[in-house]
């Protein structure tokens, strides 16, 4: 069982499980939203697209791939949109940050 | 103990947390909410009930009556919001 | 994975206490918006892959918006006046939660469906035996649902809830809508056409449907003139019309309603789906989006 | 194709017309209602004359598949709605269409009302509990749809309130469908003698029965219902208390006829909670000050009688009381709706609704006080109505059985009933000295001719109320 694979998808995975759990920390710990969609939006992205290419390795067929990476876009891009709505509302009217 | 009997567990305090809350609040969201949650909650029991610790395997009728419930109440949510707003809005008027 | 379920459990009740306790809307429909996903975690847990589809999307994703929705519209939580009932209520419920849990606990269904759907599965047409109960076996259950789901479009019809009109959300949202879109059809193509061997079929393929649609919407990339709205009821409606005249069909061909001719089991079905698939997310769409622009606030 | 497919089938097929078209919702709603007419007689003469019919829909049997059971019980209850439905939409198709806002209100009322008649349809021949709480939903929701069609505030509000309670009965009952499934293994109805014996089965059947009182209105679980029923507009409280709150009643005498002996204490609850019922009922319409809430908490104290006679059911199918329960069900509906289709037509005729108001010297009663009269008679239970009928076979049982404090019961439920009605039929009816010479007759409309067709229905039911007895005869066992 101790594939090179396997070691490499469960490090992958254990890296972005770390990168959630900073992002988390982070998310309880700073104070105002913009620092808090700071550490979200990046970390979050991250810490989901390690996990994902752990659990690729993980598994290894193609199948697995297609869906797994349609995740990772998926986020990525709901991420950075809903960050930047959640910042745009509020941000005064007009004001460029 | 199986991870059955956690889920029934709660399921169960589901039940309970959504009972109460219906019996002690009047805001008309918080009730639908209330309403939502009593029915995951009877989801989980059913779930927990067709599910076999033996085999691993869930029964399907069980897991067809939750889809059904599922869909059921995701309508009559949508019907009791627009009743809500709709109420809220003749008050203004 | 006792210890992975217990933390589930914990999650789950946690978030339920908080959703129907925060003071603020917003809190409180997103701590029920957690509860939805954790749940469908649950129930992946309880290998019920296809109900835990339908209730991310569903069960969190939709109720999720429209209870936003409602958040918006309806205004802060006034507070209460002083009841003392809490205690007593509290006490009685959760008695009777824990009554319920231990007649739950202790009762263990028969095995009575489980060999009866795998004796019948080859003659059902399809091989995901959760589609089979809801197309076949149990159809008419699936049929009534779908009228449950007409019944709450005329009522909402005949409230002329408001219609949702999107505000600009800045360019940046075009990218995500054009993307998430043509995603959403894809993604629920493929499910209506894995139900019939794997989890997915029609309910979970027009939920998420129904999601890309209203990315458009939202985003101001959707038509939504009255001609359009009315199209889209005609749309929610279609569904039921094709499942009833299916069974009446069917009815005339073999005798027996929704008793779908031999061999053919399978195209009746996937038709069926196909059409529940258009008209759900036509529906869950418009019970989102509202019918009439109206000038109040 | 046969009768029980199109019954189900062409009340929703034309609700999605009406909805599609709102121009032809009229017709399509008239030619739907008297086509289920016409299916629900030829049915029940079929199982008259044969019995009773069971089939398996798309040939799954039960407890696999959904079965529809089309019995002698089934069969009545399906005239009854074809006859309060037929009743009601002349009202609204002869209505006159004063205004625009009236205009839409009629074009919304035809489907809610066709998938209300495809719901009470498929719910009386179903027989399986998780598709009885499916078609609840429908009808739940309809008959929402129904009680806000006045649009006003107090409708809405009215109708938020039933929805909830509505709701939070229905999940009742689905979870005790859900301890069924994990206490039987399945659904289908005739599983209930088998939860008869089991604790967990007995608080499975407990939660059915505690959702059914909800939706039945049943006492103490009645609390939202005398609003819905008196701020709906006339034609939508004649579908919601003669029809929709039958639906839960059915199921309840339906789950006490299949649970036999076993079922005791729930029947006894039910017994109690039906004479609080028939008590509190009665003591809020004496106090009532106006017509529609009057008719609406009798509305209570009959469910109560109702719920009474099925709460004394032996179980044993050969007994009265269960006949008796039903035959008080068909006369109530008749007679409920001809008094709300009555009570609209006079508040349209005065203006107002007050019962002190009804005295009154420039109008002179018409057709509608007439009709409201002759319900007035079937519900008080006098003879020759069908409630008569009903009455005398369900004192008959409890004579036989010695059980004189209920007979006591039922008797005093009768005399409130009577004080209650004759607020009411003492001061219309009121004719000689107290109308002017000049007084006006109201004009004659198709409200009228409903409320008197349906009042006139109930006593004819008494006369001839062998052929519901004959139909009851061949109720499945």
């Amino acid at each position: 069982m101790t594939t090179l694979p396997s070691v490499l998808g469960t490090g992958l995975i254990a890296a972005g499980v770390g990168f959630l759990a900073v992002a988390a920390i982070g998310f309880w710990r700073l104070p105002d939203l913009l620092s808090r969609l700071h550490v979200l939006t990046k970390a979050d992205t991250a810490g989901l697209s390690l996990v994902a290419l752990g659990a690729a390795c993980l598994t290894g067929t193609p199948a697995s791939i297609l869906p797994l990476g349609l995740c990772v876009l998926l986020t990525a891009i709901s991420g950075a949109t809903v960050g930047h709505l959640v910042a745009r509302s509020v941000t005064p009217r007009g004001g460029r940050s | 103990m199986t991870s059955d009997l956690v889920y029934h567990v709660a399921g169960a305090g589901l039940l309970a947390i959504a009972l109460w809350r219906l019996a002690t609040c009047r805001d008309t969201l918080r009730r639908i909410t209330a309403l939502n949650v009593l029915a995951i909650g009877i989801a989980m029991v059913l779930l927990a009930s067709g599910h076999d610790p033996a085999t691993g395997v869930t029964n399907p009728v069980p897991q067809a009556f939750v889809l059904t419930g599922i869909v059921v109440l995701v309508a009559v949510t949508a019907a009791l919001l627009a009743l809500a707003e709709r109420l809220e809005g003749s008050s203004d008027e | 994975m006792i210890a992975f379920d217990l933390a589930l459990a914990a999650g789950i009740l946690l978030c339920a206490v908080s959703a129907l306790t925060r003071r603020d809307r917003t809190a409180s429909v997103a701590a029920f918006m957690v509860l939805g996903l954790l749940v469908a975690l649950s129930w992946v847990r309880l290998a019920a892959p296809d109900v835990a589809l339908a209730e991310a999307a569903i069960g969190a994703g939709l109720t999720g918006a429209l209870f936003l929705r409602a958040a918006r519209r309806l205004g802060p939580l006034r507070p209460a006046a002083g009841r003392t009932l809490a205690v007593p209520a509290a006490l009685v419920a959760s008695g009777l939660g824990g009554g319920l849990a231990w007649v739950f606990a202790s009762a263990s269904p028969p095995a009575i469906y489980a060999p009866l759907v795998a004796a019948s599965l080859p003659e059902s047409g399809v091989s995901n035996p959760v589609t089979a109960v809801l197309l076949n076996f149990r159809a008419w259950d699936t049929l009534l649902e779908i009228a449950v789901l007409v019944v709450a479009l005329l009522v909402a019809n005949l409230l002329g809830s408001r219609r949702l009109v999107p505000v600009s959300l800045g360019e940046m949202t075009l990218p995500f809508a054009r993307i998430v879109a043509p995603i959403s059809i894809l993604l629920a193509g493929h499910l209506l056409w894995q139900g019939s061997s794997a989890p997915g079929g029609a309910f979970q393929a027009g939920a998420v449907l129904a999601g890309g649609l209203l990315a458009l919407v939202l985003a101001g990339l959707a038509p939504t003139g009255t001609l359009v709205v009315r199209g889209a009821l005609i749309a929610g409606l279609s569904g039921l019309a094709v499942f009833l005249i299916a069974a009446l069909g069917s009815e005339a061909l073999t005798g027996s309603l929704l008793g779908y001719p031999n061999r053919a089991e399978k195209v009746w079905i996937v038709a069926i789906e196909a059409a529940l698939t258009l008209s759900i997310a036509a529906t869950l769409c418009l019970l989102f989006t509202g019918f009439e622009k109206r000038k109040t606030s | 194709m046969n009768e029980t497919s199109l019954l189900v089938s062409l009340p929703l097929i034309a609700a999605l017309v009406a909805a599609a078209w709102p121009r032809a919702a009229t017709i399509t709603g008239v030619i739907a209602t008297l086509g289920n007419a016409g299916l629900a007689v030829v049915l029940a003469i079929r199982i008259g004359q044969g019995g009773a019919e069971a089939e398996a829909l798309g040939g799954w049997a039960a407890p696999l598949g959904i079965g529809f059971a089309a019995d002698g019980l089934a069969a009545l209850m399906l005239v009854m709605t074809a006859l309060v439905g037929l009743g009601v939409s002349v009202q609204v198709a002869g209505a006159p269409l004063p205004d625009a806002g009236r205009t839409g209100q009629r074009t919304a009322f035809w489907p809610l009302w066709l998938a209300t008649l495809g719901a009470m349809n498929a719910l009386f021949l179903s027989a399986d509990l998780f598709n009885l709480y499916v078609t609840f939903e429908i009808l739940g929701l309809a008959a929402v749809g129904l009680t806000a069609l006045s649009g006003t505030r107090t409708a809405l509000r009215a109708a938020f309130d039933y929805l909830s309670a509505g709701l939070a009965g229905s999940l009742l009952l689905l979870l005790g469908v859900a301890l069924a499934y994990a206490t039987a293994g399945r659904v289908d109805l005739a599983v209930v003698p088998e939860l008869a014996g089991s604790h967990e089965g007995r608080v499975a059947l407990g939660l059915i029965f505690a959702g059914l009182a909800v939706k039945a209105a049943l006492f103490p679980l009645h609390f939202w219902m005398p609003a819905a029923h008196s701020s709906a507009a006339p034609e939508a409280s004649a579908l919601l208390s003669a029809l929709v709150v039958k639906a839960a009643i059915y199921v309840a005498l339906r789950l006490s006829i299949e649970g036999g002996a076993a079922v005791e204490l729930l029947r006894l609850v039910l017994a109690v909670a039906g004479a609080g019922a028939m008590l509190w009922g009665a003591w809020h319409a004496l106090r009532a000050d106006r017509l529609k809430l009057l008719v609406a908490h009798s509305t209570v104290a009959q469910v109560g009688l109702i719920a009474l006679a099925i709460g004394l059911t032996t179980g044993a199918r050969d007994g009265t009381i269960w006949r008796a329960a039903a035959l008080l069900m068909l006369s109530h509906a008749l007679a409920k709706a001809a008094m709300f289709l009555a009570v609209g037509r006079i508040t349209e005729e005065l203006g107002h609704d007050r019962i002190s108001g009804l005295n009154r010297e420039e109008l002179r009663p018409g057709a509608a006080e007439f009709a409201f009269a002759i319900a007035a008679i079937s519900l008080i239970g006098l003879p020759p109505t069908a409630g008569f009928v009903g009455k005398w076979l369900l004192l008959d049982g409890l004579i036989d059985r010695g059980a004189w404090p209920w007979v006591a019961l039922v008797l005093l439920g009768t005399v409130l009933s009577a004080a209650y009605l004759a607020r009411v039929v003492s001061r219309c009816l009121r004719g000689g000295p107290h109308v002017a010479p000049g007084a006006r007759r109201p004009a004659w409309r198709a409200g009228d001719a409903a409320a008197l067709g349906l009042a006139t229905a109930a006593l004819a039911l008494g006369l001839a109320s062998a052929l519901p007895l004959t139909l009851l005869d061949a109720t499945l066992t």
